[in-house]
């Protein structure tokens, strides 16, 4: 048999997955899949290691940010897709994953953010418990009431050294109409909107938990389960947890700034990616679009929680089951791709830096917005 | 063949296996560092001689920063490390009952897998639900959580204190150890002239032990100063940048954005503080040594 | 003062009895020295006193307060130890300062007993360099003028010449006594040393298996062992010890019989004697050659000639009757062949069958000083 | 039972002071293990809560049994792991024990520039010989077997090794190697016949010392040259119950002290020696 | 056969000439011991012959053979080290068939030499012992063992005695010379024990700073030391030394004055003699009380009374002119009171300016066995 290697990441094969391995599997006899599975904590740079060392992978999980890197360095072959096929996504699920106009994984899973608020601790800052923020101006209020109401922070800020603390802060930046880069690559950072959006991380920080720069969003989420915290941003996979607490929680929107257009939120995808000079590559790709096609897609998505790829009267029958689903959905339409870079680690770590820098007061968001911004220009 | 000679080659028949092993499986690796750190390498398939351009490249502010980061974070790592470990080999060498099982209980911190232990620190240190912060809460000595590697100089100290918590385990020990060869009639000499047990240990214990604390010292400064799962762990770096050390530094050039080139130089440079380090080691010993048998 | 009193002082290791017992009283300024076989106990009675190992049972008095349970210092005693246990870190100076600095003496007088010490001890040209850059015997001195400026009532020496070479020894021994006389001090002593032990103590103290086997000024010793254990451990070559027969007893002695030898041994009679089987001891340099009291015939094996003298080595026959006679270096002997040795019954000690010692009636002068005329000499 | 000498009679404020001190140490050592043990019985739903209880609310053990479920492979990754030290041990010893006398006994040019490079490796964390490394591993072509984790492992821990030994060596009476090459006893004869069965006391050492190394601490190997699940060691193991999701800290954990429970036991039963072969150790440095 | 040449044997570490051009020849069975102070050597010298240590220059022939080059197992040699060194994890037997295992000799044959050696040691009931268990005299045994089953040529032993106590030293010493006989191999043996060397040597090697100061019997050093270093070296305690002005020389001997007093002390002149300064040495054990040829009337400051003997220390007023005296144990004597001590001429010695001796003109019987009267005996 050919064996198609595939590096999967997280503790264990996902049911679903293994099950459509096993179909694939016997449909095109010859092929075998070896999958290995490896922790979220390691499992980018192995795949790296081993692509760089020049044993790669055929197909991987991998964050679709780093896909340009893999590209621009031949590591990765392009994935073409029919137009048919991209339409069948969501608006900017392509773009996650596009660099040069090719398409370089299959998106294979995705999410986005809302916000999730503590009712009770609304109603003991008299606020109103069923009005959750729409707007900043609204969020930051409520979270200084909170604050000093209750003497328990209103809004969690994440701000660890950690890769989502630049989603967090990419989420203002998308609920404010701003962009990091645009499609010619110029680098947009240093605008009046993400001046925007940076002021208000800094005004909310003083109403946020004690040192945030410790708390990836995880955490932020763990003390907003403790009861402990106002509001977060957080994604779909609060809500199962929440269902196993005291706390009276709502979910919507992310609340929007002065610039925004619309409801939006950062778009992440997961992607699989097929590296080249395997041999197997074209059946590693037909492998991933079967993967991730959209019969077997939402039993995935179903079994791990995830924000659906596409849109589809699955998508509607499970909104209307599960309201709370709503404004994950919604947000999608005025939501922003997480930018692509060369080096996405060096997009990361600027991010971080500016972020932590405001965060802690070191410096002032416009300053601080000039310096990431110049910065970013060596990642591109 | 004379009988040296017969000797001499024979020294060397014993030595070539390990000799062999490590040349092969670090020494060689170790020179490709070297090669590499004169090229671009990176996740491209070509690479090209680039001379000494990623030398050039390092020095810039921000590095002179993380250098001197790296030292002050170093020395205070071993000095800590030398007190408190020679500290508990003090306490642990007093003849008490029980001091078999408390020499048992400073060892796990050795034997537990470093991240393991990184982990239940980087537990004890969050603000919200760890134990430090909430002893101090607890025990009303702050007022609300405490996150300690949220700030510079909290982080700074939090990372310390791990790497001191990994290392003690091994001070003790050989410091224990050291104690113990000290002859137990120096003891009983001071003791019929009056000596107290304190003042034992200021005048006898503690300059004897001199040469064995320089010797630990070096050992785990080499340690320290590659000390890098701690950190990596605990703080990424962060935050800031106000826990980025040398090792930190060229790990998140090499590995985590790829410029195999660059985090090559940046290895080199790390060797070659760690030879200073080691030459100066052997000229002290060495004149410890002569000075002590004369 | 430096008065010391040991009574029924005992001490046990686990339920191994070390010590049996021991009874002593050690006047002021006497220099008292412990002998016996290794393991006898010498060095777990001398640490006793220091106060460095437990007294199980017993009393240690010193001058008259009883010490068992004060630490060292407190004893005013000061002990030289057999590795010396010099601080090698520390100069000569502050080795010998180090109990002054304990008890936190100002510095200028400090200074004065330690020079002071040095000098007596001739290290004044030593005293900055470390221990590790000094001689055997100047360590030794070192260790001593350590314990010399606590002017102590009491001194504990454990065989404090041991690691010093034979020359080195005997000019130790001798500013060792020097020491004493001058210091005035009480001084208990420990050695394996025959020689230092009869050279320097005003009495010996000869421990055996954990009890006193006999206590008294060196020659006492020498010519009166109380009992067959004394007799063999003092004086080397070893005493000889031959079975004899005791045939009767008159006013001049006891009467013997060695395999058809007799002589007449005088000394004083205990209980029935005749029939008995006793011992016989003669000291090799009591054996000469020619006839006398009790005359043998031997044939030695060895002959070991020490120029000042000739030690003859021979067999009596029976199983490990050794015998021995140390004769002079020009004596005309030779191995294997015979020789005529005498005897004089004045040298001969009697042990019974139990071992003790029958008095001997003899007057020695070396013994008792009052014997001599001091214008003879 | 036998007193202590009076020299370490101690006063009851002393034995305070003493009882006090090693408390704060040992405090200090064991305080993380404190915490992990408490987070190993909480649930996971109730790990993030405040305020801070020492004692957890209704702690159960309940994860020292889930533990092997959710990482089904957990006791044969402890096997690995000793299996692995295990062979790690011996060719250490291998290779150590003739290098250690080696440079213990002969004085010839460039030893003591060798014993100088041998320590220097103890400067390289693995971390930034890694690609490298990898390389080599891929040509020896032992990537994703045992061997994967085992020749790295060994070359890391062969200098402190030959370090520790050395100076054991040098402790043992030159005499011993003289009398037997007198005899006419060749190098090798000597070393087998004399050396080894006197140095076995700091053998032993050193085998407990590079055993424990090896046990806990080759992470970044295993992960990086192995990928199949049968040869994971422990610390990989310990990886696993980093879930997809979310880190399942209270197994992690339970599994933590399930996992260095061996070698705890096997540095209980070894201390003695421990301590006395290190002590051989520090007298020569 | 054992026969050893040394020829310019040199020596050096470094720049530091340790040995500096020995000669010496020793004759099959002949034993041979090699004395000198601390430091002069001959543990160094003892080492190249047997091929420990490396030759820097001159030769050494074992039996008409040059072996520098060859190591010591081809030189039919066995070495007995100071320390033992047994192998403390072999059994008494095995540490003793340790050479023959080397050589891979058959199980039988190596039992039975292994124990023939073993009943020669007294060892035969310690086989299956560990060293650990044994005393130091059975482990020194057991050490001999092991050199003496490979059936050397020559044994080389390096102060074997020393880290034994007297009496123990004192037996050892008589086996080791009656396996010597036994054996009749050739033995060079190290010590620093004077009563070793002159028991146990056929001849004496009295090494100084290098250098052979003096071949010789043991009892010619003792009565015709050729300089002033082997003539305060042997004998103990040391030769006393007397600066004196040669007066003149007739037929006797040669004259010479002590402070006043004069005597003629029998031994061959050489050169012009009068009025040189010269060194009279006479030894402790030659002087005696009461007059004789030469007359000196002294206090003794110590006197150490040892039973058998009284030595007394005197000094003769001159800085380093000290006096001692051996006298007999029961000699009436006290320290600081006067005493009159005479010498006779022919126990005197007498040495040059550089330290030569002159020849005496005595006989000795001691030193010349054909003197004696075997009838006398
Ligand atoms: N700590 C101890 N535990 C058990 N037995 C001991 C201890 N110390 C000494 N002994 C035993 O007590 C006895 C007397 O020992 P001690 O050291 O007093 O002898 P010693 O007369 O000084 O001998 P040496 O002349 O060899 O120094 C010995 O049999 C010894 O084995
Ligand atoms: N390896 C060496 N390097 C330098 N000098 C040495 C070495 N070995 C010995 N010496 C020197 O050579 C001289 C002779 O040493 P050796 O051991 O032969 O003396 P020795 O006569 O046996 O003394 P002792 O009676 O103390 O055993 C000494 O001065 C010693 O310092
Ligand atoms: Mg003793
Ligand atoms: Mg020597």
């Amino acid at each position: 048999d050919t064996e198609i290697t595939f590096l999967a990441c997280g503790d264990k094969m996902q049911p679903a997955h293994a099950e459509f391995i096993k179909k694939w599997e016997e449909a095109n006899p010859g092929y075998k899949i070896a999958s290995e599975v490896v922790g979220w904590g390691q499992c980018q740079d192995k795949v790296t290691t081993l692509a760089a060392s020049g044993t790669p992978v055929a197909l991987a999980y991998v964050g679709s940010r780093t896909l340009k890197e893999f590209a621009e360095n031949e590591l990765i072959v392009p994935i073409p897709f029919t137009d048919e096929e991209k339409k069948s996504y969501y608006p900017y699920i392509m773009d996650t994953v596009t660099s040069d106009g090719k398409q370089w994984g299959v998106p294979v899973a995705f999410s986005t953010k809302s916000l999730y608020w503590n009712k009770a601790l609304f109603k003991q800052a008299g606020l109103d418990p069923e009005k959750p923020p729409q707007t900043w101006a609204e969020e930051l209020e409520y979270a200084r009431i909170i604050k000093e109401k209750t003497g328990i922070p209103g809004f969690g800020v994440v701000a660890k050294t950690f890769d989502n603390t630049m989603h967090q802060f990419l989420h203002w930046v998308y609920t404010n109409n701003g962009s990091v880069i645009d499609a010619e690559g110029n680098i947009t950072l240093d605008s009046k909107e993400n001046l925007e959006a940076l002021t208000a991380l800094k005004d909310i920080t003083p109403y946020a938990e004690e040192g945030p720069t410790s708390y990836e969003q995880n955490e932020v989420r763990a003390i907003f389960l403790d009861g402990k915290l106002g509001m977060i941003h957080a994604s779909v996979g609060a809500v199962n947890r929440l269902k196993e607490t005291k706390i009276e929680w709502g979910v919507a929107p992310l609340p929007l700034g002065p610039s925004a257009k619309g409801p939006g939120t950062l778009l992440i995808t997961d992607s699989l990616a097929v590296f080249s000079g395997t041999g197997v590559e074209e059946k590693a790709i037909e492998f991933a679009k079967f993967l991730t096609n959209p019969e077997n897609q939402p039993i995935y998505e179903a079994q791990e929680g995830l924000t659906p790829l596409r849109p589809g009267k699955a998508v509607d029958e499970m909104v209307a089951a599960n309201p709370y689903w709503k404004p994950f959905i919604d947000g999608i339409s005025f939501g922003g791709p997480e930018p692509l870079f060369t080096d996405y680690k060096g997009l990361q770590n600027t991010m971080i830096e500016m972020v932590q820098s405001v965060v802690t007061g070191k410096a002032e968001p416009a300053d601080a917005l000039k310096k990431a911004a110049a910065d970013l220009e060596q990642y591109k | 063949m004379s009988v040296r000679r017969s000797t001499v080659v024979f020294a060397w028949i014993l030595l070539f296996p390990a000799v062999l092993y490590v040349t092969v499986i670090v020494a060689y690796p170790l020179v490709d560092t070297l090669i590499l750190s004169f090229t671009d390498a990176s996740l491209k398939k070509t690479t090209k001689w680039v001379g000494t351009a990623n030398y050039d490249k390092i020095f810039n502010a921000t590095f002179a920063e993380v250098i001197i980061r790296t030292f002050v974070w170093t020395a205070f790592s071993v000095a800590i490390k030398m007190i408190i470990g020679t500290f508990g080999a003090v306490m642990l060498n007093a003849a008490v009952p029980g001091r078999a099982l408390f020499r048992v209980l400073t060892m796990p911190p050795w034997i537990v897998p470093m991240a393991i232990g990184i982990f239940m620190w980087g537990w004890m240190y969050n603000g919200q639900f760890g134990m430090i912060s909430g002893m101090l809460q607890n025990w009303g000595l702050v007022d609300g959580p405490v996150a300690f590697l949220a700030h510079g100089s909290t982080a700074f100290w939090a990372t310390i204190i791990t790497d001191v918590w990994i290392g003690v385990p091994m001070v003790t020990l050989y410091m224990l150890a050291s104690m113990q060869a000290i002859p137990q009639d120096l003891y009983e000499a001071a003791w019929t002239d009056g000596a107290g047990r304190f003042y034992r240990f200021r005048r006898i214990t503690l300059p004897l032990l001199v040469p064995a604390m320089i010797t630990m010292s070096m050992l785990s400064l080499i340690a320290t100063f590659n000390s890098f799962d701690i950190i990596w762990i605990l703080t990424q770096g962060g935050p800031n940048g106000d826990t980025t050390t040398m090792i930190i530094d060229t790990y998140r050039t090499a590995i985590g954005s790829k410029k195999y080139g660059e985090g090559a130089a940046r290895a080199v440079l790390i060797c070659i503080f760690l030879s200073i380090f080691c030459i100066v080691y052997f000229r002290v010993t060495h004149r410890l040594a002569s000075g002590e048998s004369r | 003062m430096g008065q010391l009193k040991l009574s029924k002082v005992q001490k046990f290791y686990g339920t191994y009895e070390v010590l049996k017992g021991i009874e002593l009283e050690v006047q002021n300024g006497e220099f008292v020295v412990f002998v016996g076989p290794s393991g006898c106990g010498k060095s777990t009675l001398l640490r006793m006193i220091a106060g460095l190992d437990e007294t199980t049972a017993g009393d240690i008095v010193i001058d008259g307060k009883r010490v068992n349970d004060l630490p060292p210092v407190k004893r005013g005693i000061a002990m030289v130890f057999q590795s010396y246990a010099l601080y090698p870190h520390m100069s000569v100076f502050e080795n010998i300062a180090f109990p002054l600095r304990v008890e936190k003496m100002p510095e200028d007088k400090l200074k004065a007993r330690v020079e002071h010490a040095a000098r007596i001890l001739h290290l004044d040209q030593r005293l900055q360099q470390k221990p590790g850059m000094l001689s055997g015997g100047q360590r030794q001195r070192v260790a001593i003028g350590r314990a010399i400026v606590r002017e102590p009532k009491i001194f504990l020496f454990d065989e404090p010449l041991s690691n010093l070479d034979a020359a080195l020894r005997a000019d130790m021994r001798i500013e060792l006594a020097k020491l004493h006389r001058q210091l005035k001090a009480t001084m208990i002593y420990v050695t394996h040393d025959q020689v230092e032990a009869m050279t320097m103590a005003d009495r010996i103290v000869v421990l055996n298996a954990g009890e006193i086997a006999q206590t008294g000024a060196p020659l006492e010793l020498y010519h009166k062992p109380a009992n067959v254990f004394v007799a063999g451990f003092i004086g080397h070559p070893k005493m000889n010890f031959l079975p004899v027969v005791c045939t009767g007893v008159n006013d001049a002695g006891v009467e013997v019989d060695y395999r058809g030898h007799t002589a007449r041994i005088p000394v004083v009679p205990r209980g029935s004697m005749a029939g008995r089987t006793l011992t016989l001891g003669v000291r090799p340099e009591h054996v000469q050659t020619g006839a006398a009291d009790l005359t043998l015939t031997v044939t030695p094996s060895v002959i070991e000639r020490l120029g000042a003298h000739t030690v003859a080595y021979a067999s009596l026959g029976g199983e490990g009757e050794n015998y021995c006679a140390m004769l002079p270096g020009n004596i005309a002997i030779r191995a294997d062949q015979q020789v005529l040795t005498g005897i004089r019954a004045g040298d001969c000690h009697l042990f019974d069958e139990n071992g003790t010692a029958f008095e001997r009636r003899v007057k020695m002068t070396d013994l008792d000083m009052s014997l001599f005329d001091p214008a003879v000499a | 039972m036998s007193q202590p000498a009076m020299i370490n009679r101690y006063r009851w404020y002393e034995l305070v002071g003493i009882y006090a001190g090693i408390f704060v140490f040992l405090a200090f050592i064991l305080a993380p293990f404190v915490e992990g043990f408490s987070v190993s019985l909480k649930p996971l739903g109730l790990l993030f809560s405040s305020p801070y209880r020492f004692w957890p609310e209704n702690g159960s053990f309940e994860a020292y049994r889930t533990m092997w479920v959710s990482v089904p492979g957990f006791a044969r990754y402890i096997f690995n792991s000793f299996f692995i030290s295990t062979i790690v041990t011996a060719v250490v010893l291998v290779l150590v024990v003739p290098s250690a006398y080696a440079f213990a006994r002969f004085q010839f040019r460039g030893s003591g520039a060798l014993l100088a490079a041998f320590l220097a490796v103890n400067m390289f964390s693995g971390a930034v010989l890694l690609i490298p490394l990898f390389r080599l591993m891929r040509s020896m072509g032992v990537l994703n077997t045992y061997f994967a984790m085992i020749v790295p492992g060994v070359a890391f821990l062969i200098p402190s090794a030959i370090w520790l030994l050395r100076t054991y060596m040098m402790r043992i009476p030159r005499e011993l190697d003289e009398a037997a090459f007198v005899d006419g006893a060749s190098h090798f004869y000597t070393l087998r016949r004399v050396i080894l069965p006197i140095a076995m006391p700091g053998i032993t050492v050193v085998a407990i010392t590079t055993f424990i190394g090896s046990y806990a601490q080759q992470f970044i190997f295993a992960l990086t040259f192995n990928s199949k699940t049968e040869y994971m060691p422990l610390p990989i193991g310990l990886y696993a119950y980093f879930g997809r999701q979310e880190v399942i800290w209270n197994e992690l954990m339970a599994a933590s002290f399930v996992g260095i429970a061996p070698a705890v036991i096997l540095i209980f039963l070894m201390q003695r020696y421990l301590v006395a072969g290190l002590t051989a150790g520090a007298v020569k440095q």
